[in-house]
């Protein structure tokens, strides 16, 4: 029997494989599926304080092995999570984690707070990357003074463990990683989508009401691999691999390159069974090259350099 | 009715005409209790430009041999390849997806309206309703009487009435100019179609204030309601085609 | 009869569709397949002062919908570019341009000089994002006043046309796009590759030997069609779309978006006539709608905004 | 000889082992001087992994009729799908590629050596060599008795000396171990399979002063001299393998 268990500190997660927010719902979608509880954790779709109904339709492109999207958080708000949505959530056997947003720090400050009294979430992930908002998300993602800002104010007042989700959209992934560890983050997860566009050439306009949206899926699975390969040499705390991951192969290479853990997204949508594939998929690799430990393979590639 | 994602074969692959084509499929298991309007999400193999799944309805179902149809339209990439899917093959499916057309009250007198690949889900729909013991009307609008699909089989279900644009087959012109919609009076409209008909569609219903039941296309990339990217504005707000839909009553949309 | 001509400047192309860099040799790899001067001009590989071998083998590697390289410039010079490529390329009846690359200021300085003696060779293309190398390169690319100085430096010794490389790694791509040309650059063309990674897993170490290499092919064409869309609107001068383009339709997305004309990159190597052929696609597809001059649909999506 | 991109026509996918197939195809037009060495960029369609064309031997050919064979190892998502290719299909091919292996002199007593998915390019030369008057020794080497492949064909060359790793056909052990690279002296050796093989073989000609030429594998993309990522380190600096190779003097490598 191999060990895939993790931990953000005193946090453990019973496999490396969480799905990421946006692209799994609120996990009830999936439980006709297979069982959730099978998953590391689950990050619930991007919350915001208030509800919101999102970028006008089309929100979605497909492109060469990957998807736009422009969804725009579009959720019900804080207070219809915490009523209908969390007393079902809490009951899957694995950690749910919140994704926060919010359009200024005051909102991601208040969110945080909120999610401090709901006790079966041990973690929030404050999504600073969301390249489909006008105010706020990215904007706080690509801006090192604002990163550090909002990761000061929301570490200052929430009490669950904070994962910090950058963006890709910028110069040097690495200032960012250093700025939210410096500020108290206990782990990094990384990428969003990268800033994408597309364009319907018999309309002769933008694919999205929104012009540009967030690229995700294969296309963008070496940008994220070397994202997480910089940022995990340069931090200290666990970094979580995301992009583009469709099997097990895919999840191994993060890991490989210094992620202790990953998120899977687009996959989601076409085979919903991926992440629970995925976990299986890592055993058996570790299994077959003789390992025991997941951890004796993360950042695997930079012991032997 | 639990989703699930399963392997089918492909016992049939039928060419209807020059772009629609019927696959018919085999489930290994017994089929799920499928209902009209209803769809499915099918992987396109061997593809490398179709990297998500294509929304696919019901056309038919046959739940004794546990065999259904999809009636596919061949606009580009994704049903190009599986307008060439081999008897034999195996086809990925998740299924059952969406809501369903709603029953009508007793009594309803009932128009099915059909245009283009719109007819796919209404066979089912119509079948359905026959054995529930009701004899819709069907309204269907093709460009030309070379692209008339299936009009056998829906003739098993009420009276067919037909227009084409060029008049080359029943009435000339689109099905929201067919007689049939002034000579006699409806209690309750299905309609699948293209955009514009659905909505000329919905316009006489309003006005003559007819119940009437559309089923929406959209962008779909989960079609579980996962990804909330194929909303539609409701008068509550975006909602999701793959889950509060396919089937909107037109009172709730914004048209 | 549809117009397909662009110009930069004084300098007038036949048509819109160049080969992008180092994917297209020096056109005679290709001459078997079709009749270069059919294309509206071609850019030949990445040339330095003194000939380099590049990066050690692993050099490549296959990514969804795209690849990896990390070639590092090898050349064998501009000496023997001027003896050996120049005398034969110059008899090729469309525009030759040259890829000048450097490790610092005055290597570009340098190579720029010497470009002015060839006749034939009516304007450069400074590649300040290339990735693939330790010294210079990206790093001019990513940073607003290396691209400034070199720029600058470079327009004062330059007396053909001046089309500015720019890279995708960075947050605000409009920044060095505005930087270039207020230096004096007369064109500006981008994208370059993503930086990215790829882990063999079997092996468990990285794909390419430079453990990060340049990504391109219809993977990146999203983001390239982005940033050729935000910088389009920024300039006055004209854009050259690069990134992903396989096909006429994806060309036709990047002038749509506001390219004024496109590279050809990856889609050489697997269709060895998607050059040429996009030539012909791009004049279908004027016909079909009704246009008469290529200008006419340069940023269109932007006209009804 | 001038390269061409092709549709070519599948005639024939035999099945030679549990990992191994040929392809045998027909060219619409008389075929190029394809040389022995030389090879081809094979475009694999309907497959969503593989994105750049995959680099394959001609392992036999038929000027007469048209054809030629390709024989492929199943490694990868590439390959799998070439398995899979049906009679009468069409794949695309840039071809011919490379340089070739460079004729002997006269009266050399020649020995082409070969080892799993490197037998490929020796067939051709080995009936080429044939038809020039030669007569070579052969030594192929294998893992076990079941992966030899078309021992049949390398009989109508010249004399062929087998290993199997398992000894389970011809003498135990690597191809290296063979008794008759002691008992017979060789002027040219003519070589391809995995690297280590090669090196061995390099090594031993080394020593024996005999002349050696290698078919080198390697990561390619455009497999016609443009993209400059398949070198391989030779004396004279990197060198592409699909334009200075795939064959290359082992005095040139630096091994
Ligand atoms: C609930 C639902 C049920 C459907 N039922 C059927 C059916 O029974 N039979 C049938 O033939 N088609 C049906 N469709 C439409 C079908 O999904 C699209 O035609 C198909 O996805 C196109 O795929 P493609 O790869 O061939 O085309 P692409 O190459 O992807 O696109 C070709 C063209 O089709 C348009 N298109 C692509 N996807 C969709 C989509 N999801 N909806 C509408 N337009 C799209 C594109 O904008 C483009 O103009 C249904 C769609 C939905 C949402
Ligand atoms: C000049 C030349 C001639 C060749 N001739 C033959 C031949 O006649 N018959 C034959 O079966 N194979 C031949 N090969 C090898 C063949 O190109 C690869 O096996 C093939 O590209 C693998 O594709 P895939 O998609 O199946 O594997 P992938 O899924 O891409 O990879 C599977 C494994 O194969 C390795 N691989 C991938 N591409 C290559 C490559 N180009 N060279 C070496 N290893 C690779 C990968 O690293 C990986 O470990 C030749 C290669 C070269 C360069
Ligand atoms: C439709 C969609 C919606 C998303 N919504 C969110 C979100 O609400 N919050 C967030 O942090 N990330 C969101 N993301 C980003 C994903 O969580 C993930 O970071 C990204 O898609 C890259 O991973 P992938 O390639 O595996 O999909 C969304 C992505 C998609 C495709
Ligand atoms: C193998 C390879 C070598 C390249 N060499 C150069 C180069 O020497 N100079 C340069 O400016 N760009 C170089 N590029 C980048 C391309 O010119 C182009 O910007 C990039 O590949 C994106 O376009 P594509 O997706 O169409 O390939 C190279 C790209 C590849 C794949
Ligand atoms: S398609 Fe994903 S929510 Fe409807
Ligand atoms: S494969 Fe491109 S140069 Fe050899």
């Amino acid at each position: 029997m191999v060990n895939l268990g993790f931990s953000i500190g005193d946090l453990h997660f019973k496999n490396p494989v969480l799905t990421a927010s946006g692209t799994f719902g609120y996990g009830s979608e999936f439980e006709d599926f297979f069982d959730i509880s099978k998953l590391g954790g689950i990050i619930v779709k991007g919350t915001t304080l208030e509800p919101r109904e999102g970028n006008p339709y089309p929100r979605m492109a497909e492109t060469p092995s990957g998807m736009l999207n422009a969804v725009g958080l579009q959720n019900k708000g804080i207070d219809y999570f915490e009523k209908v949505i969390y007393p079902k959530i809490s009951l899957y056997d694995t950690n749910v984690l919140l994704n926060v947003n919010g359009s200024c720090i005051d909102d991601y400050v208040a969110i945080s707070e909120r999610a401090n009294f709901l006790e079966k979430i041990p973690a929030i992930e404050l999504n600073i990357s969301c390249p489909n908002v006008k105010k706020g998300g990215m904007i706080f993602g690509t801006n090192l003074s604002s990163a550090r800002e909002v990761t000061r104010a929301v570490r200052s007042v929430c009490k669950k463990k904070l994962i910090v989700k950058l963006s890709p959209n910028v110069t040097n992934i690495v200032d960012f990683a250093r700025i939210v560890e410096q500020e108290g983050a206990d782990s990094i997860s990384l990428i969003n989508t990268l800033l994408g566009m597309s364009v319907d050439i018999k309309k002769m306009k933008p694919a999205l009401s929104t012009i540009t949206g967030g690229l995700s899926g294969p296309a963008v699975k070496p940008v994220a691999i070397r994202m997480v390969w910089q940022v995990s040499q340069a931090v200290k705390i666990p970094v979580i691999g995301i992009g583009g991951i469709m099997t097990a192969d895919d999840a191994l290479e993060f890991l490989l390159a210094g992620a202790s853990a990953v998120q899977i997204g687009t996959a989601s949508f076409i085979n919903p069974l991926s992440s629970v594939q995925i976990v299986d998929g890592i055993e058996n690799y570790l299994n077959e090259k003789g390992f025991s430990d997941i951890s004796e393979i993360v950042g695997y590639i930079n012991r032997k350099a | 009715m639990a989703k699930r994602i399963e392997d089918l074969k492909v016992i049939e692959n039928k060419r209807l005409t020059n772009d629609f084509f019927i696959l018919k499929l085999l489930s290994g298991s017994k089929l799920p209790d499928l209902k009209p309007g209803q769809f499915a999400q099918v992987k396109v193999e061997g593809s490398s430009e179709t990297f998500l799944r294509r929304p696919i309805s019901i056309h038919d179902v046959d739940f004794e041999l546990n065999t259904f149809k999809l009636l596919v339209q061949e606009v580009g990439k994704g049903t190009k390849t599986l307008s060439k899917l081999e008897k034999g093959s195996l086809l990925n499916l998740i299924y059952p997806l969406g809501n369903s057309f709603s029953l009508p009250d007793k009594n309803e007198h009932i128009l099915l309206v059909g245009g283009g690949c719109g007819v796919a889900p209404l066979l089912y729909l119509g079948k359905y309703l026959k054995s529930n013991g009701y004899t819709p009307d069907v309204l269907l609008g093709f460009r030309n009487s070379e692209r008339i699909l299936e009009y056998e089989e829906y003739l098993k279900i009420g009276e067919v009435f037909l227009t084409t644009e060029d008049g080359s087959s029943g009435e000339t012109g689109y099905v929201t100019n067919h007689s049939v919609l002034l000579s006699r009076r409806f209690d309750r409209v299905y309609c699948c179609g293209p955009d514009s008909m659905m909505k000329a569609i919905a316009r006489y219903c309003n006005k003559n204030n007819v119940a009437c039941e559309v089923s929406l296309e959209n962008l779909m990339a989960c079609g579980i309601g996962a990804c909330l990217c194929c909303v539609v504005d409701t008068i509550s707000g975006h909602r999701c085609t793959c889950t509060d839909g396919p089937v909107f009553n037109i009172k709730e949309l914004k048209w």
